[in-house]
């Protein structure tokens, strides 16, 4: 392969690889939990969200696909594996049905709706993780590219596709557990949910499957498939005159970053515990974008660190000044566009100097 | 205030307030002991205002009866204050009194005599308690106190009382009004107290017949709600004219529901028009993903409640100005500080539009917790002005003022910027700044001064969409937050650049929503809004009105 | 020799201004054809059409006597061997000026191919030749946007051989090249027709005499004159609207 | 007049122009040539402000041109016609003509009559959006709207690309003529020679951000400059 | 640090719930205040914790995990939305803390952790249809909520308890709104056309937040006054009304447990310190507010009791502490962690305050698992050994799910 690590990915996953190998360990062999079991589960969300942002730049920072909807793609991976987790609660639940959750319990169910079948089986519910995802990216841009629709007038539809979604999830009749979505989970695949272990565990995956994710963003945008994707970035027509088919080549990351998402929806739900509506939120798939711009669009690694940073911050900020965070995290965000054009990456690497080939810098694609 | 034309020849000459009450009572008097003799009558007018306090609401409510019933001019100011929740008890003696705010002080009145108690110390005094209940009594007993009075206005209410509160024994007491009654809208409206009162008493078959015609040509809901019980008349001839009269009206009303529903489209879309037109300039023609415009609103409606608070506080009488005076305050204000924005952070980020995104995000984030901080996260209370308050009607179709003055208000500001943007030097200069900001610094515009008009222009009419929110949502941190996605999606449904698409798109969106939400629910409707924009950006990807051709291609 | 490109009855009207009247015109293979004409007489928007960027209104337009191109798209267009040149350079600007040659090299354009792609030697080999050939193998690793107005049409020129299409579509090669560098283009453009058919529109008639083929005038959507050079610019309306004095 | 005394200008790290030197006077044409890439509109940018200089001095009419901005430049009589017209694609010609009026006095905020008798093709498409026009109508757009700003100055890049023979023509005798009228300095970046010689009083040639050869019209070595031009 | 007892408190101080619970905080803090002016618990000072999880719910999740294990809290008083609550549940089980939920809510739920301080359904939305089917005479209903799960429940549990009573159904209108539904005209017009159909007609209300400015103007402007159509909520209290001018909306009511104008020493003692604490004459108090007045004290006495601030301590000797609450009576903990409250009906003044217009005759008894569901109307719930189960099917005889 040429060369798919690169300086900066190889700092970043060996560092991630420390702290897969390093937190775990640490907690299962050393006496009093060095790092508390919350902090896991915590580091393990800032790794969903750093898949996510990966998924959103190999759409965005490479392919000029502004997407304000893709925490619709992370919310589906994420109810499908809610759905995979309600199930597996059996007759544990407060009604003890062992066929219905109990939320369909008490608004009357007879019996499970259609679209649950299935979900039983941990199988089928890792396809759907993807499935699901991918095949709503997949309608959703046949269409829209096919009919070239780009710019802010896509992100804007990808912004009502979330909504719609949002405020469908919302209505209790859809079988999804209404605003309060699916919750109250036990254990996957007969591992305690809240033991120290399974949390490990799901870290470990976590980080796993960022890394995976970055491997394989880095490999598409490194291949000429990468380097097709940033000419429709930067003039799709001119793309099409050298007979290349941009609604294809978009379709095709449309869908991998969907199916990307998806994942880290899933990985998400049992490490929170809790799946609804709010995901799908509008302001949710912008705060995606902002960590993509905050952490330098169109490297990967900048992104997942976007992500982290944002959510390390927002974590720190709202319990140390719970009144004011608010400006502070403004402040930063600000800070950083004006500031830091490139993101927090590209100021960290134009302070190591390190003169290297130059790399195709994202570019505004034209309106 | 105007008088009342005088109508009773008995006292008409006078306008003097206590003789006319003097004639009333009189006339009263006479119909009281026609109509409520008994027990009642044997208590004074004195003995009753004492009774008051006592007992549960239903025997209040007798005792409001029996004041009526007894015909004393003198019920009416005490019923008054007791509808308005203002007569108490005081602790001290156990008067009755109406208790009136005087300078931030209570003062208790007596309310017979109107004797001065002094001032009432906090909890001194106990509210005489009304319900619902108790103050629909009132008011049909201050109606029949107030059917002859000389102010038509008052007789109308009076009559409309007696409609929704129909009470057999005083039919009598209608007939006479109805009698003596020449202003037209008040004739009408006692027609139908009447035909209200004969369906709900025993009268007559071929008088209820013609009631039934009366409400027929009423034609409204309120008919509707008199004449659907009649269906299951025993007698036949009646509840075959009620199904007749029903079917005329629900006819009739079929055709006024889809006009209000156009017009129920016509105000959503004002108001989606509102919110969107600042974001037509910043984000359509400036190009800069603005997520700060919905607390640019938000500031526009503080700025309102701010000026009212002021206008509250000092100048009570302004109030019905408060509205005009804080338009071009909230424009300012919100102005100023798109102005500041846009010098301090966006024209960094000129070349670099989706980047603007994530510092507007920003700015959105302090801005709201600034306002956070300033008012506190509640709710803040704007009122409306009279001339805001309230409703008419066209034909079956209830208009409310607030939503008129907003349509055309929303037109207004539309008409405005059309005429800036297309019309003037600086609307140009704007146009050419956005579109290429060195060639137009080439050609002499000073780009920096033109950028901040414009951000400065979309963000005070934001503002002015804060001003015209503030009288039907809440005043909030929060009011921004709610108003951003469906601005967005006006402007980019209409096609971006093109601010007459963003009317279109405002109406449209509105108009179809409402037709939606009668069938599918408030919910559905909007979740099937958002799959049409989506589905129909297929159709035409550049919006509503795209702006087509070679020019946009490069 | 066969008809390798022909335009029947084409019309095309924008807001009600007829860019392209009636216009009929064909092509053989091999072919290299100069087309002048006024500004705004409809030469780029006959490439417009021809490439399926614009719909005609109405009018047929055949590829080889069998494809009508009227139902293609641009990548069809391209695909079936029509590569163009724009009057405005167009590359890519955040590629360097080696891969904008490599991107448009003729190979697989599928999904699969591309993402499994290596570059081979002789492709290698071939991205030197062309840039050597336009005058840009030293910069080779710089970055397209950094590239001067006239680097730029190079650079284009070099993209459009590298896609090694059958009809090359040019649009005002030598606009803004210095005179010795315009005949050296033309020169070019000489060489590759008879193996490619060449189609090329310019304003600079030394340019067009050094091609040394075929003209057409076109004025206001339509064929005004055809022939040789010498033989056009003896034709009193083209001297009028075109040549002027 | 305009003295343009030893500049430098860097794109980043890279050096476009080195210690350029070269002046324009009113009433006279000077025309700058070279191959590609060499820094011919780099300098143009420079004078009208699109691109600092990191060194030298630019004088215009007494003042320090690097002390202005590039709006205030155009208002001080400079007024440009660069390279890839760069019309307003979204204003009607006619709007695209008025964007100069903000730096004119009220009395001339009028598009002059000489704008339509060079340009005819402009008085029909008033209402055409700029950017639907074709390549070469865009040219003469670009040019008409400079001249609206009646400058002092006329900073003209290759102002006959893709523009008809006849019009390049028209062009020529608009140039002579303003020249002529003797209130305006003219500088010239032009590739067609035959075009630039005709018209030059002086001119400079660059190679490599410098200027390798200059002189008045009549010290001009066609052969010597041709060759310049080649290699 | 040992020798504090950290209070934690969760609840959100900025985003859409921001509105809501910034005054529960500030309620906490004010509380905490007095307790160590009082010197403490048992000679301990209190150090309240604040953090925002700012309205996002996996955040709630998140904050509380912190609160418990990062800064050692030994018990939190937070969460408004059932679906906060819902997020944070496992958490508290899982670290056995506890928490104190001072919100009104759809009920179907026990849990040993939780301390449900605000109303049930039983407690709220019951005796308020009572009161207008009997008072008012209301025969005709329309039951208007936002679409999520309190409303749904709730009007599920009030059309049983409807129908129960000989309600037809065509007279019970049901109409669900999205989050912070701006636009009312549409539906306000829809119900005064329901109200028009000569019988007397009402509004059950469970509309959240946000919408109700909206609605409750766009009552006012079309016309629809109390007397018509009264509306009741169970979402508008004090807090609410200040966003609005009062004077259309005379009349239309709110069920609650408590009111800010009810006339008791303890209320306006209570409001006379809020007024002190928070610097603003105007600010008002309200329903969830004295759930955590009643919530804190009973915790208070509960750890005085215990001796210990031991989660297992506690939750044992919480069960059967009363505590005055604010409108006269004492509230006792239940042994399924509701408590027993008044309710009272209160109409709508033009000063933005409510008047009560009736009372329950005694205090009602939290009822976690209703009655008027087929499906939870054989579960109750018991936390004192031994049955020691959040619902238990008296049925089958066994502990449900759950643990
Ligand atoms: N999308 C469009 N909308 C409106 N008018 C258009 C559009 N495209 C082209 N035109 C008009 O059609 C005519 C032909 O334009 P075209 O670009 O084909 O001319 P051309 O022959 O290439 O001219 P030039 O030599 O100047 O490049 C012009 O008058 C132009 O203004
Ligand atoms: N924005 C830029 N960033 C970096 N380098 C640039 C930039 N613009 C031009 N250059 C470089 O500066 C040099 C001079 O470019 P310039 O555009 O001035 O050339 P020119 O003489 O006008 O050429 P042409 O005749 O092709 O228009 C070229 O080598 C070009 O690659
Ligand atoms: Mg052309
Ligand atoms: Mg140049």
């Amino acid at each position: 392969m040429t060369r798919l690590v690169d300086r900066r990915m190889g700092i970043f996953l060996t560092g991630l690889f420390i702290l897969t190998v390093a937190i775990p360990a640490g907690n299962l062999w050393m006496e009093g939990q060095p790092v508390p079991s919350y902090i896991v589960s915590l580091l393990g969300k800032y790794l969903c969200y750093a898949l996510l942002a990966v998924a959103l730049d190999l759409v965005w920072g490479y392919t000029g696909i502004l997407s304000l909807g893709h925490g619709a793609f992370f919310a589906l991976g994420g109810y499908a594996m809610g759905m995979h987790l309600m199930r597996e609660i059996g007759d544990r639940g407060v009604y003890a049905n062992p066929e219905l959750p109990d939320f369909m319990v008490f608004l009357n169910y007879q019996e499970l709706p259609w679209f649950w079948y299935g979900f039983d089986q941990f199988w089928f519910a890792c396809l759907m993780v993807l499935l699901v995802p991918g095949a709503l990216a997949f309608v959703f841009g046949w269409f829209a590219f096919r009919s070239r629709v780009t710019g802010v007038y896509l992100s804007i539809i990808t912004q009502a596709m979330t909504y719609a979604l949002m405020l469908a999830f919302f209505r209790n009749e859809m079988g999804f557990g209404g605003n309060n979505g699916l919750t109250d989970f036990k254990d996957v695949l007969g591992f305690d949910l809240q033991s120290d272990a399974t949390r490990a565990g799901l870290f470990v995956l976590s980080a796993l499957a960022l890394t995976a994710g970055l491997l394989i963003s880095k490999a598409i945008t490194k291949s000429k498939l990468g380097q097709i994707l940033v000419c429709v970035r930067d003039s799709e027509a001119r793309t099409r005159f050298l007979g290349y088919r941009v609604e294809r080549y978009k379709l095709f990351v449309w869908v991998v970053s969907a199916m990307m998402a998806g994942v880290a929806g899933a990985l998400y739900t049992p490490q929170v515990g809790i799946i609804n509506p709010g995901e799908f939120s509008p302001a949710n798939s912008i705060e995606i974008v902002i960590w993509v711009a905050l952490g330098g669009r169109g490297t990967l690694v900048g992104a997942a660190i976007g992500a982290i940073l944002v959510a390390a911050a927002k974590t720190l900020l709202t319990g140390w000044f719970p009144e004011i965070w608010l400006f502070a995290l403004g402040a930063l965000f600000i800070f950083v566009t004006i500031f830091m054009p490139k993101g927090v990456l590209g100021v960290v690497e134009n302070t190591l100097k390190r003169k290297k080939k130059p790399e195709p810098e994202p570019r505004e694609a034209e309106a | 205030m105007r008088a009342a034309p005088p109508r009773n020849p008995t006292c008409a000459p006078e306008r003097d307030m206590t003789i006319l009450r003097l004639c009333l009572a009189v006339l009263l008097t006479c119909l009281a002991t026609l109509t409520a003799p008994g027990p009642a009558a044997a208590q004074s007018f004195e003995d009753l205002v004492a009774d008051l306090p006592e007992g549960k609401f239903a025997e209040r409510s007798a005792v409001v009866a029996r004041l009526a019933a007894l015909g004393d001019p003198r019920a009416v100011p005490v019923l008054e204050v007791l509808r308005d929740g203002n007569l108490h008890v005081l602790k001290s003696n156990g008067a009755v009194v109406a208790i009136r705010e005087i300078a931030g002080d209570d003062v208790a009145y007596d309310a017979i005599t109107g004797a001065e108690y002094g001032i009432v110390p906090r909890r001194g005094a106990t509210k005489i308690r009304v319900n619902n209940g108790l103050r629909r009594d009132i008011r049909a007993a201050i109606g029949t106190l107030t059917l002859r009075a000389p102010d038509p206005a008052l007789r109308l209410a009076a009559a409309e009382a007696a409609f929704s509160a129909p009470d057999p024994d005083q039919l009598d007491l209608l007939r006479a009004a109805r009698e003596a009654e020449n202003t037209g809208t008040v004739a009408e409206a006692l027609d139908y107290a009447i035909a209200a009162t004969l369906i709900a008493a025993d009268a007559p078959e071929a008088e209820q017949v013609a009631a039934i015609e009366v409400l027929r040509e009423m034609g409204n809901q309120d008919a509707l709600s008199i004449l659907t019980p009649l269906l299951q008349a025993t007698n036949p001839v009646l509840a075959q004219a009620a199904a007749d009269a029903l079917a005329a009206i629900e006819a009739n009303q079929r055709f006024w529901n889809m006009a209000q529903n156009v017009w129920f489209g016509l105000s959503l879309g004002s108001v989606l028009l509102l919110a969107a037109i600042g974001l037509a300039i910043t984000f359509g023609v400036m190009g800069v993903i603005n997520m700060a415009h919905g607390e640019l609103v938000m500031i526009g409606a503080y700025t309102t409640f701010f000026v009212q608070e002021i206008i509250r506080t000092s100048f009570p009488h302004l109030f019905d100005w408060s509205l005009l005076i804080a338009a071009p305050l909230a424009f300012a204000v919100a102005g100023a500080v798109g102005v500041a924005i846009e010098r301090g952070c966006v024209r960094f980020l000129y070349g670099r539009p989706l980047e603007t995104l994530l510092a507007t995000w920003g700015i959105s984030l302090i801005l709201q917790q600034t306002v956070r901080s300033i008012f506190g996260p509640n709710n803040r209370e704007v009122g409306n002005p009279s001339w805001m308050s309230g409703a008419f009607e066209v034909g079956q179709m209830t208009i409310t003022y607030n939503r008129l003055w907003i349509l055309l208000f929303a037109l207004a500001v539309f008409a405005v910027l059309l005429f800036v943007l297309k019309k003037t030097a600086i609307g140009l200069q704007m146009r050419a700044v956005t579109q290429n900001r060195a060639m137009a610094a080439n050609m002499g515009i000073r780009t920096g001064w033109v950028d901040a008009m414009t951000f400065g222009l979309g963000a005070g009419i934001a503002g002015l969409a804060g001003v015209a929110l503030s009288q039907i949502d809440n005043v909030s941190p929060n009011l921004g937050q709610s108003y951003i996605v469906d601005s967005f999606m006006v402007v980019v449904f209409g096609g971006a650049g093109n601010i007459w698409g963003t009317l279109a798109a405002a109406f449209s969106l509105g108009i179809a929503n409402k037709f939606l939400e009668p069938y599918a629910g408030a919910v559905l409707a909007k979740i099937l809004v958002l799959v049409f924009i989506i589905l129909f950006i297929q159709k035409r990807p550049r919006g509503l009105f795209a702006v087509k051709g070679r020019a946009v291609e490069n | 020799m066969s008809i390798q490109l022909s335009l029947n009855g084409v019309n095309r009207s924008f807001d009600g201004f007829k860019a392209i009247n009636n216009l009929s015109l064909t092509v053989e293979k091999g072919e290299l054809r100069a087309i002048i004409g006024p500004n705004g007489a409809g030469k780029t928007t006959m490439m417009d059409i021809i490439t399926g960027k614009t719909r005609p209104d109405e009018g047929e337009v055949l590829w080889n006597q069998t494809v009508d191109l009227t139902r293609t798209d641009e990548a069809d267009s391209a695909n079936l061997g029509i590569g163009r040149k724009f009057q405005k350079p167009t590359v890519f600007e955040t590629h360097t000026v080696a891969d904008n040659i490599a991107l448009s090299l003729k190979a697989d354009r599928g999904i699969w191919a591309t993402l499994f792609n290596r570059r081979t030697a002789a492709e290698e080999a071939r991205i030197t030749e062309l840039l050597e050939l336009v005058k840009l193998d030293g910069d080779r690793d710089r970055l397209a946007a950094d590239l001067s107005h006239g680097q730029k049409q190079w650079l284009e020129i070099g993209m459009l051989l590298a896609q090694d299409p059958e009809l090359l579509l040019v649009d005002e090669p030598a606009a803004g090249m210095t005179d010795a560098e315009t005949m050296r283009t033309a020169e070019l453009l000489r060489g590759i027709a008879g193996k490619h058919t060449v189609i090329v529109v310019e304003h600079d008639m030394d340019f067009v005499r050094a091609l040394d083929c075929r003209v057409t005038v076109l004025h206001q959507g339509h064929v005004l004159a055809e022939g040789s050079l010498d033989h056009v610019s003896a034709n009193p309306q083209v001297i009028e609207v075109y040549l002027g004095r | 007049m305009l003295n343009i005394d030893n500049i430098d200008l860097h794109y980043g790290a890279a050096q476009a122009l080195r210690g350029v030197s070269i002046s324009a006077e009113p009433g006279k044409v000077t025309t700058v040539l070279g191959r590609n890439g060499v820094g011919k509109t780099t300098l143009l940018r420079a004078i009208t402000g699109r691109q600092p200089i990191s060194a030298g001095r630019m004088d215009w009419e007494g003042t320090d041109l690097s002390t202005l901005r590039a709006d205030a430049r155009a208002r001080a009589g400079i007024a440009s016609v660069p390279q890839g017209r760069e019309i307003f694609p979204l204003l009607t010609v006619q709007e695209n003509l008025e964007t100069g009026f903000g730096a004119l006095p009220r009395a001339l905020r009028h598009v002059p009559d000489e704008v339509f008798t060079l340009f005819p093709v402009l008085k029909d498409m008033l209402g055409r959006r700029g950017g639907d026009l074709s390549g070469g109508q865009q040219q003469q757009l670009a040019i008409g709207r400079a001249l609206v700003m009646r400058p002092r100055l006329l900073v003209l890049d290759e102002p006959t690309e893709g523009i008809q023979p006849s019009i390049i023509q028209d062009i020529g005798r608009a140039i002579s003529y303003l020249r002529d009228r003797g209130d305006m300095a003219i500088l010239l970046v032009e590739q067609y020679f035959d075009f630039a010689r005709d018209l030059c009083d002086s001119f400079a040639v660059m190679d490599r951000g410098q200027i390798v050869k200059s002189g008045t019209r009549d010290s001009m070595d066609e052969a010597e400059l041709r060759g310049l031009l080649t290699v | 640090q040992e020798d504090t007892i950290k209070v934690g408190i969760l609840h959100s101080l900025s985003g859409t719930m921001a509105i809501s619970e910034t005054t529960l905080k500030d309620v906490m803090l004010m509380l905490i205040e007095e307790q160590n002016k009082k010197g403490g618990i048992n000679g301990q000072m209190l150090e309240a914790v604040v953090v925002d999880p700012a309205s996002d719910w996996p955040l709630f999740a998140e904050k509380a995990r912190e609160l418990i294990e990062g800064e050692g809290v030994d018990v939190v008083f937070g969460c408004w939305t059932s679906v906060s609550r819902k997020s944070v549940l496992p958490v508290f089980e899982e670290l056995n803390s506890i928490l104190f939920y001072p919100v009104q809510y759809e009920g179907e739920e026990s849990q040993r952790n939780v301390f449900y301080t605000g109303a049930a359904p039983n407690q709220q939305a019951i005796p308020a249809v009572d009161y207008l089917m009997n008072e008012e005479g209301v025969e005709r209903w329309v039951l208007a909520g936002t679409d999520y799960v309190y409303p749904r429940t709730t009007n599920k549990i009030l059309e049983a308890y409807l129908q129960s009573k000989g309600v037809a159904p065509e007279d019970i209108m049901i109409n669900y709104t999205p989050f912070g539904h701006s636009d009312w005209q549409t539906i306000v017009s829809d119900i005064a056309t329901f109200g028009s159909a000569g019988k007397k007609t009402a509004v059950v209300s469970t509309i959240n937040g946000d919408a109700n400015v909206p609605f409750y103007k766009e009552l006012g402007n079309q016309g629809i006054s109390a007397e018509d159509i009264p509306v009741v909520a169970f979402s508008v209290g004090e807090e609410e009304l200040a966003g609005l001018d009062t004077e259309p909306l005379v009349g239309h009511l709110a069920a609650w447990n408590y009111f800010m104008s009810v006339d008791t020493p303890e209320n306006d003692a209570f409001i006379d310190t809020w007024i002190e604490f928070i610097g603003d004459e105007n600010e008002v108090t309200n329903d969830p507010m004295e759930a955590h007045y009643i919530g804190f004290n009973m915790w208070v006495k509960a750890v005085e009791a215990a001796g210990t601030t031991d989660p297992d301590a506690v939750i044992d000797s919480i069960v059967g502490v009363s505590v005055p609450n604010l409108t006269g009576g004492l509230s006792t903990m239940l042994p399924n962690h509701h408590i027993t409250k008044p309710v009272l009906v209160g109409e709508i003044q033009d000063d933005g305050q409510f008047d009560v217009v009736w009372e329950t005759p005694g205090l009602v008894r939290g009822d976690a698992w209703s009655d008027h569901l087929p499906e939870s109307a054989p579960l109750i719930s018991n936390w004192l050994p031994p049955m020691s189960c959040g619902n238990f099917n008296t049925e089958t005889g066994t502990c449900g799910g759950g643990s």
